[in-house]
């Protein structure tokens, strides 16, 4: 215990030292930093800060030093969250790398690989793309196609992916390819890392009903990749795939959870809170006149307040070695609903003002709204849909049968 | 009458269907939108539904229309409703010529609906001040000065604003607040000084304005309808107008549930159709069980538009009844589009997307849900 | 047209003439006239309402006049209901002999067999009952196990019934057997007519949830049923026991939109209407004080007119021939789910007086509302359950595919 | 504190679960209904509650209690809940106990905690005066008569009303109307003169009563907290005990649902087990994702009880989203157990009923969903 206060205090003056004031405001969506070769810092302060973490290795903070990362307890990484969220820091370093490919590698690469690509996750100089979905497969990502032969001493990749996320400005993607195509589905798919700027690689942009989008469709056509890129053993990616799933799970539950309570950034807005917008809108000012949404807003937010408390008491939990447990598909399923109700709520709090898509007529906060409304309606379906959590739920969580062979497919995992 | 289409209306139907599929597929919309057209509709389109008499489907004969009855324009409503057609028809036809027919005095009938019926004059109705509709909460002020009016005051989500030739305007003559007495229609160019006009691109890429008066000066044989308590005449063209946008927003739900069901019988996953999860089943079986009480609600409605007995009371009630359902119906719909849909549904490249764009503004247009039920519950009493 | 109009005009004077007034007047529970041998008249009213209505054939107004039925036209028989609901007239007889037995019949019976049951059931001499549920065999019905093993002239029938209604007052039972164990289960099932007062039937009545019930298991040991009292072919039943079921669900979706509606025999009960019960227990008089029940009030009565305009729509389109159509799978279902909605409101407007069981501080409107309320939860289970009525839609209807052989049977007819 | 439950809570839940599944399952519940008991719960059953220190859960050790805190009496309110447990621990122990505890003055609390915690004193609140609950809606008066009051008015679902010996009378001695202010409570003895009671048979087969007040003279030193404004303070009674309530509920809830679970894992129909249906899957999964979410309110609503820095407001909020929250979720659980059962369920033999029945009573008592949702939002200001 006296370790941590000891802890604590040298980390609240490195600190207080080390953070720039400019990177102690909220984040602006175009200041985000996402690293790689062809990083852009629109605020020098975001490279400062990014640099000074990273040499502690705080990026990531309870990754092995030996690769860069921090090296410190699950105690004093907790304490030095608080302690980030104390000064309101922004979040060093974004990235794909950390949040879904790192904690796999360090569980499935060899040392050669970890040597490799770790340290250059934590430093935020190589930014990463996830390349699992394609066309024909959706929730049922094991069906994929694209198909990696050993000639020699190259993988050749063949095949397209869709929903790539910043697939257009990602250094490397981590990728699932089909190694053998006469074994049951799962049993045939490789985990393989490739550099994006391999010959035989292109990508294309997508434009959602929200307007322009991250995600991409990417193209590989006679991609050579060395064979030691290849994480794990041959033909059996399917259980890092998996793996890496449950942590994009994790991400995208606390997404879920953050933009359910956000303010947009400064507590000026009107938009701050679906109370305080639907009271502007009717021009209320002690009361929310309109009662039955004053009734769906409350009920809105006792149920984020509730999910708020359980994600808090699953990290307890798995805390107290209760285990990583099944409930991140629960996390995930229930605070996409709550997003996107809340949205739908929003909607109705701004009435016609959030019926614009450009131009005139309407604010850029409501414009903005308006589309993220429309962008959350995919909260439910990427990272698994809401009925393969669903599926999760029943089989894994509330040990219901299958009812076939097929019941035990439809899970997707 | 019955609940079932007639003979001549199942024929309406029938044309109007196949007209839509070939001059009016949602393809157009796109264009209209990734265009950015200024009219925000096809010109020639309409003039195509002008030469089919849908302009006069409800203008009475002694004014050049063809008397055919709002359960006639609730057909066309409801095809183009499938197909998301862009027209003059919900601003000009449903709300224009209803407003005139039912408080224009003989001169203005003459003069107007016939040019309704010709596609000669294009209208927009400016009513809403605030995000939320409440039409008698009105601020727009119209003071009597000599011969003229002037108006004063300012209007938002003005379906059809930027393009029509008249406006007619609600504005308060007298009293203040809240209250329906003391509100009156006024009949004004659009071109009139003082009147500005600013075109809003709205979500579904369909056309509205927001447009502002300062001091502008209207002849007060302008006046459309009684002065000072036009609202109740005024009430019964909005519930029309309500009945028949439930009539469109009909034909768009079940075009997006049809959509739907289509995907559900081609996408494969796990090696089987996604159509044959029982998850997905019960809940395609729900949403149709929704269609069909819309359906028949939506036709009681437009059957009591057109029976001479009906009471305004009774109208009211169907149009809040039928407006709130559909708005109900027509969010689940479209929400359950994309979500069945999956990552596809959520692509621009799709036209699916359209229908839950254009889902919540028809269901802001005219007043929500919530607002409907609200005025359903005072209708009755409780 | 003319002649419409003259059975029309003949009616009203019938009915005026012989219609007695107390007949005139709410149905009142207990005088209920379900007729059979041991029938009771509370009201001697009853009697005569019904022997006058069973004369013309009235009480079965489209059936043949050869079998004492009215043998009116459809239009003849609308008239006749109009002219009966002018009057607010009684029925003159419930029976499931009307309602459920002697459509089939017309349809599968021998000439004999009509003869002999047809009128009976007209006049309501034989009272019904069902013998389709086992214990075993909820919604999978053909899954049932009582056998029906022809010795001699006789099919001897062993087994147990549930859920059969008014078993113990019935004299007559229609009743599902197996009658060969060697093939798929719909194949080898049997339609079979005998008398209760047989050898070997015995009944027990079953108590629910909302207190005692007109539900019985019913057993059979060794039970001698004649072989002529088989309906249509050995085997052969299972169409017959589905298109019973079919006049089933019409019957309880009728009775869903029927609860939805009505009043409870008298405009002077506080809770004649669910807002006038809210409005009532909350002192209110002008307008119901709390804004959100009053708004799910106003959306169930919404949904409750626009059902009823569906139902007459769905009459209106199979009298213009679109035929007898799978709605009636989605009439049951939502009407069933109306009924139980329109009790849980019931109970939120009459707060804590809608949670007494017996005895002091409770009218006895109150109480009947809280065991209604209870009684409410069957009807989603009862004539098949809402996940078989939705099965049914989705397949029927809508045309969505099996993903196997078990998904066909799930929709159990 | 954490969200998980402590050591020394642990122990005490697994001691209270098998004590309950051994001395009171429900089919004790069961027994008392047939028997239609005259007590309405099993007073050696409670005595043997009372040797295990539960009534004494939460009294200061000052007063021979236990000081283990909310927390500790919350999980026995679960466990008891999962058995739906007919005893005076709600009425005497969440409700009684702490009401003196907090509005008490010494000379109360001698007097009365010591025989909460033996056993010798069973409470009753008498609150409600309508059919709907409205904790500020108080009529009866208490009237100063020199050294007495004069109490008249009447009282309904008062529950353990028929058993206890004294009531804790909510009333007005000042002020009229719906306000807080004017607000007293009094103990009052349950067997004098003017004091009529009369039992009410409930549906979940627990206790209450109605209460009729005439001319009743109640010394003055028998008021509990300040006079005419009493209320703020029991106001917090109201909350510690609606955070309870949600516990007890809870754990009804969760049973019902294991119970389904259960059954769907035993049910064949069509030769596969019933919850191998993907159409009931889901529905259970979005079950348990509530209770889950209810899991964790009810553990955060506790802990702020024994957290000696948590503000009234912030107890009242969490109060008001806890009861709303358990009471909808409540329902939908009960609902579906039925459903799920399908016949069986339906059949009073089967124990699911009860949980049914339990859940509508506990719902509405001190405050249903859109009660609290109303108060919520009023706290949280909108």
């Amino acid at each position: 215990m006296q370790h941590l206060q000891e802890f604590q205090n040298t980390t609240r003056a490195w600190l207080e030292q080390n953070c720039p004031a400019s990177m102690r405001t909220p984040m602006v969506p175009d200041e985000i930093v996402w690293g790689g070769r062809n990083a852009t810092f629109k605020n020098p302060d975001s490279r400062l800060w990014l640099d000074r973490m990273a040499a502690q290795g705080w990026t990531c903070p309870t990754w092995p030093q030996e690769y860069g990362g921090g090296g410190l307890s699950t105690e004093q990484a907790i304490i030095l969250g608080q302690e980030l969220a104390r000064i309101n820091a922004r979040p060093a370093l974004t990235s794909f790398g950390i949040s879904m490919l790192g904690p796999v590698l360090l569980e499935y690469a060899t040392p050669a690989q970890k040597m490799e690509h770790i340290p250059k996750i934590v430093r935020g100089e190589i930014r990463w793309c996830q390349g699992y979905s394609e066309p024909g497969s959706g929730s049922d990502l094991a069906s994929l196609a694209t198909r990696a032969e050993l000639i020699g001493d190259n993988y050749v990749i063949n095949g397209s992916k869709v929903w790539t996320s910043y697939a257009d400005q990602a250094d490397w993607i981590f990728c699932l390819a089909r190694t053998d195509f006469d074994v049951p589905k799962h049993a045939g798919i490789s985990f393989i890392l490739f550099d994006m700027a391999s010959a035989g690689v292109s990508t294309k942009p997508i434009a959602l009903i929200s307007g322009s989008s991250p995600f991409c469709e990417t193209f590989f056509d006679d991609v050579k990749v060395p064979k030691q890129n290849l994480v794990g053993r041959l033909n059996e990616g399917w259980s890092i795939a998996k793996r890496l799933l449950q942590h994009e799970r994790t991400m995208i539950s606390s997404f879920g959870l953050a933009s359910g309570q956000s303010d947009r950034g400064g507590t000026t807005s009107v938009v701050s809170s679906l109370e305080g917008a639907a009271m502007h809108y009717r021009g209320d000012t002690v009361k929310l006149s309109d009662p039955v949404l004053r009734d769906q807003i409350a009920q809105f937010k006792i149920d984020s307040e509730s999910f708020a408390y359980t994600s808090q008491r699953s990290v307890e939990e798995s805390q107290q070695g209760q285990g990583p447990n099944a409930t991140s598909s629960m996390l995930k399923n229930y605070g996409c609903e709550l997003n996107k109700r809340r949205y739908e709520l929003m909607l109705q709090s701004l009435g016609s003002q959030a019926l614009g898509w450009e131009g005139a007529g309407f604010s850029a906060e409501e414009l903005q709204i308006t589309r993220e409304w429309l962008r959350s309606k995919a909260n439910s379906i990427e990272g698994g849909t809401a009925e393969v959590q669903l599926n999760v739920i029943a089989k894994r969580v509330l040990g219901l049968p299958d009812m076939l062979a097929v019941g035990k497919k439809q899970t997707g995992i | 009458m019955s609940l079932v289409l007639s003979e001549d209306q199942q024929l309406l139907q029938d044309s109007a269907k196949s007209f839509c599929l070939e001059n009016a597929p949602v393809s157009q919309l796109r264009k209209l939108r990734d265009s950015k057209d200024a009219t925000g509709f096809d010109r020639p389109l309409w003039q195509h539904m002008v030469q089919l008499g849908w302009a006069g489907m409800t203008v009475p004969e002694a004014y050049g229309g063809f008397e055919f009855g709002y359960g006639g324009l609730g057909v066309l409503l409801k095809e183009t409703g499938r197909n998301l057609v862009s027209s003059p028809l919900v601003a000009t036809v449903l709300l224009g010529a209803t407003a005139i027919n039912l408080l224009g005095n003989e001169a203005q009938k003459q003069a107007l609906l016939p040019k309704i019926v010709s596609g000669d004059l294009l209208l927009a109705l400016a009513l809403d001040e605030h995000p939320i509709h409440a039409p008698t909460k009105i601020s727009t002020s119209a003071v009597r000065s000599g011969s003229n009016y002037l108006l004063n005051g300012s209007k938002t989500f003005v379906v059809d604003g930027h393009v029509a030739d008249q406006l007619i305007v609600v504005a308060r003559t007298a009293a203040a607040g809240d209250s329906p007495a003391g509100i009156s229609l006024l009949l004004v160019d659009a071109k009139a000084a003082g009147v500005h006009i600013t075109r809003t691109r709205m979500v579904d890429s369909r056309n509205a304005a927001n447009v502002e008066f300062k001091d502008v000066k209207v002849p007060a044989d302008a006046l459309l309808g009684a002065v000072d308590c036009a609202f109740p005449a005024f009430d019964k063209v909005l519930d029309i107008a309500r009945i028949g946008l439930a009539a469109e927003m009909l034909g768009s739900m079940q075009a997006a549930f049809d959509r739907t069901l289509d995907y559900l019988k081609q996408r494969e996953q796990f090696g089987v159709l996604i159509g044959s999860f029982q998850g997905l089943q019960h809940r395609a079986a729900a949403m149709y069980s929704e269609l069909e009480l819309c359906k028949s609600l939506v036709r009681a409605a437009l059957r009591a538009l057109d029976d001479p007995e009906a009471t305004n009371k009774h109208i009211a009630q169907l149009a809040s009844a039928v407006k709130a359902k559909v708005s109900d119906v027509f969010t689940l719909v479209s929400n359950e589009a994309i979500q069945m849909h999956g990552g596809i549904g959520m692509t621009d490249e799709f036209d699916i997307g359209f229908y839950i764009k254009r889902a919540r503004v028809a269901q802001q247009f005219l007043g929500d849900a919530v607002f409907h039920r609200d005025r359903y519950a005072t209708l009755q009493g409780f």
